[in-house]
């Protein structure tokens, strides 16, 4: 019950085709409160991480995570390429030396990751951010952790409560982000970068664990 | 999608290679990454002047790079804010040994991904400064939201900060020239048609035939408010008044006056707009002494324009005054 | 009808009112009948230059009266030729007692307005001498015929023979000049969509999605066939061609290309294009040895786009050279 | 049976009417062939006839069409404002000292106008302008003259003939003004600048005779 370099690679490895799968639906998001390249700008970044990960062989849990990291800053530009790609540094720099990952390692990692992007992006959560779903997962994440979870069962909480946080985003007024400029006009809309926090999620647990 | 383009996926790419072609004495275009510098680059000694952003803005910012303005300027994808890399590699090229002054417009990955770049010149011990430009009046102003966005304030400080340090003004001299303009610049637009980004291949957003988007942003991200279309003197009321209440700019002011085409509106709407501003700002009692007319700062073919109000001190109409040689501006 | 306008009927004088308070170092705007002179007309001893037409195109011409260039501009109504009677008080006004050269596309109404016009100036011992543009090679070159019109090539002719009368030539030698440039000419042009004149309120024809016009003129005519939108590769070869077969422009040759947007184009399209109309020309062995790249000749709003391409000797590149100052041109 | 000063004022009014009523219709017609501003160009001349016909109170026929033409010159602009111009210029000197007309004058006048436009515009008839209604008109009204006609009925002959000669411009693929532009594209639509002139040769007929 615990998570390998082979396991983060094809939890990366099925980013990817969850994050194409999607590139429409996040466009639409992204139209309909911010300038409509969400969808390019993730799909761009994760056939980048896609390419590094095959030239670089990383031999970690720790260096998987930071050739995403470096792939997805170096590739995306935009808002969510800094942000998603400080989460991941930072799960990197949690992931440390270890081999293998377990239930509450992934849970720090997740921790971290969001650590990450509240520094960086300065948001709290109920602004209407990526931060809502991630916060969430966090929470999530923890509990399980805490109540035994293996990896997967740790990411299926996580990306469950992701789901709702970022359910949650629709009703809010957006206070960082292009969404911002849009005031009460961006209520009723569901944040893109919410939902690319669960739809990544989903994707690392079926992909993830220990299959 | 009506565009002359081949692949939707090379157009910042395909156009740098027109630019290059068309301004061989001004410029050289790399194009992977992507950037523009002038072509005597780096400039021995002057502080170096690095802009960049996302495309579809254009002139802004690769045909603002020349002598008196900008050193390197570094596109992005069309609405996409460029990477740290591509700043990054941009910065090496331009500077000349005396430091670079950066100028981000107040968009989160703008920000985001220039203050990563800034971390990683820096790193290599070049000096470097950041000048954030936030001059669009239709966002709040407010530290706990993302602040208002950076529009056609930019070029102005392009113009002024580049005089700066063409004359040889040290780094943190041309940051305090920038930041004056930055804080004495304010603007506001509106749009009577949506653009239409490549890849996507539809309207960012649609409009009735009688509507337009008061207080829009130059990426096709809805504005202030929609309201039914009006005259031309309603029009350029609705965007100067918010603008002179901002700063605020009062009876007495000198004033340099930049109306703003967002693309797609013809040259003779834009002068009657233009008159119009002025026969307004005189009545108030402040005095243009300055002005720009044309489309500098776009939003691909979108319809409409902003109006820019700086307010001149000597020191800034000297610099403004100063000769410049680039392929959008020159005098 | 989406415009920054107030009364349809005002649109000609209320835009010269705004490029009057935009421009005030360079030009001195009447309105009744409207033109534009150069803000230190008449310039004794010098030939004048003076042009006009529809309004509607511009920059074309108010856009290019100053030094270097245009004495005077006489805009008619929108898409209308302006009367002989504006252009004898422009004349009247521009004219330093060296003669006065008049630029006339070849369009019915132009022709024979500038034909009485000269007929009254002459009347007034002014000597008049006139050269017609007749570029496009999209309409059948045939004296039984209205002819060619004259589009983008009127720029170029502009300029140089602003250049010529500014460096003191005489009358007759600039005439020769202009005709020189008027003779090594060629243009042709597409729409990708329509213009609406603001009195109308209606687009002049209709395109669906995936149309464009090509041979398009700068009225809102409709041009010499209908086709399927095509790549930016293909739209530039389908302008290209034609182009060079008419002059026609052989190996070796040394050019001035001019890419010119018909109004609503973002620049970056314009520059993809010139970048495609720079590498088929140096397949063929032509050499750009100078090049325009902007909206310069205007239909409103119009999307499309038009190639020019001037042959040049070394005294026509001299000529293009010189410095100009106007609103739409400055080196 | 002759028509006087009055009455070529009464036509010129008439014309000013008639004018501003087809205004669209012209508009639509050169829409369709050339650049659409016929109609304003037309409107905008007769505006200034009428304006100009006030100011001058000019004493003879010939007075009153040298009047209608320099208003038509210095006001229209376009290509049809000199050729109307030219018209109505050929046509007062035609008309010399003369204080009233009769029919034979009426359609020398008319003959002088058509020689006028064709010098000046160098269209020959076929070549889809409005020199196709005109040289019909003329024919017209120099029969019914020969018949005897009084100036109505050398006007209605000849508004009449204008009306069947603008219809045969429809056919036509233009070789003068901007509809040549078309070429084969053009064929199919009725001349603007020939409907003009029935236009106005009805109104002189309704208004112009002996009333
Ligand atoms: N300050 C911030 N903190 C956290 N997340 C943010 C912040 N600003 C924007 N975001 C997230 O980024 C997403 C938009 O990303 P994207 O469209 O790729 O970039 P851009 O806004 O530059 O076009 C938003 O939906 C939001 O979730
Ligand atoms: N060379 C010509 N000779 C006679 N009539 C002409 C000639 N050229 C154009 N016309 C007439 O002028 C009409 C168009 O006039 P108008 O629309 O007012 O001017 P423009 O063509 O300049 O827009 C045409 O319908 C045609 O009848
Ligand atoms: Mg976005
Ligand atoms: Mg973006
Ligand atoms: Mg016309
Ligand atoms: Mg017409």
């Amino acid at each position: 019950m615990v998570c390998t370099r082979q396991h983060v690679i094809a939890a990366m490895r099925g980013a990817v085709r969850a994050v194409s799968e999607c590139r429409d639906e996040l466009v639409e998001l992204d139209r309909a409160i911010g300038d409509g390249d969400h969808g390019e700008n993730m799909e761009r970044g994760f056939l980048a991480v896609d390419t590094q990960l095959r030239l670089a062989s990383p031999e970690t849990p720790a260096a998987v995570l930071k050739t995403t990291a470096t792939s997805l800053i170096s590739s995306v530009g935009g808002a969510a390429g800094p942000l998603f790609g400080t989460a991941f540094l930072r799960a990197a720099t949690a992931a440390g030396e270890r081999e293998t990952l377990d239930g509450a390692a992934v849970a720090a990692l997740l921790r971290a990751a969001l650590d990450g992007v509240t520094a960086r992006g300065r948001a709290e959560r109920g602004d209407k951010t990526m931060v809502d779903a991630l916060a969430a997962a966090v929470e999530a994440a923890e509990r399980a952790a805490d109540e035994g979870a293996g990896p997967t069962g740790v990411l299926r909480s996580a990306a469950t409560a992701a789901d709702s946080g970022a359910r949650e985003t629709i009703p809010l007024v957006a206070r960082k982000g292009r969404a911002s400029y849009l005031g009460e006009r961006g209520a009723g809309h569901l944040d893109p970068g919410a939902r690319s926090v669960a739809l990544l999620l989903h994707a690392f647990a079926e992909t993830g664990g220990e299959q | 999608m009506k565009k002359i383009i081949n692949d939707p996926a090379d157009v910042v790419v395909d156009a740098l290679r027109g630019m290059a072609a068309a301004h061989p004495d001004l410029l050289r275009v790399r194009t992977d990454p992507a950037f523009v510098t002038r072509s005597d680059s780096p400039v021995r000694d002057k502080v170096a002047l690095v802009s960049g952003g996302g495309s579809g803005h254009e002139p802004l910012h690769v045909g603002f790079v020349g002598t008196g303005m900008l050193d390197a300027a570094v596109p992005g994808p069309v609405f996409t804010s460029p990477t740290p890399d591509a700043v990054r590699t941009a910065v090496r090229e331009a500077d000349g040994g005396a430091g670079t002054l950066l100028v981000v417009k107040n968009y989160t990955g703008d920000v985001l991904n220039f203050e990563t770049a800034a971390e990683l010149v820096r790193a290599e011990d070049v000096g470097v400064r950041t000048v954030v430009v936030r001059d669009d009046v239709a966002v709040r102003d407010s530290t706990d939201t993302a602040g208002r966005r950076g529009v056609g304030g930019t070029v102005l400080l392009e113009k002024i900060a580049g005089a700066a340090a063409e004359r040889g003004h040290g780094l943190d001299d041309c940051h305090a020239t920038a930041q004056r303009v930055a804080d004495n610049v304010r603007s506001m637009g509106v749009a009577l048609s949506a653009p239409t980004v490549p890849h996507l291949g539809e309207p960012s957003f649609t409009l009735a035939e009688e509507e337009m988007e008061v207080g829009i942003g130059i990426h096709g991200e809805p504005g202030r408010e929609r309201v039914g279309l009006e005259s031309a003197d309603g029009i350029v009321r609705r965007l100067l008044d918010p603008v002179l209440e901002d700063l605020p700019f009062r009876d007495g002011d000198e004033v340099l006056l930049f109306t703003n085409s967002m693309g797609a509106t013809p040259l003779s709407e834009l002068y009657l707009a233009h008159g119009i501003a002025e026969r307004m700002l005189a009545e108030r009692g402040i005095r243009v002494t300055r002005r720009l007319v044309g489309p500098y700062v776009t939003s691909l073919e979108m319809r409409g324009m902003s109006l820019t109000l700086l307010k001149l001190d000597e020191e800034l109409t000297r610099l403004w005054d100063d000769p410049v040689r680039t392929p959008a501006l020159t005098w």
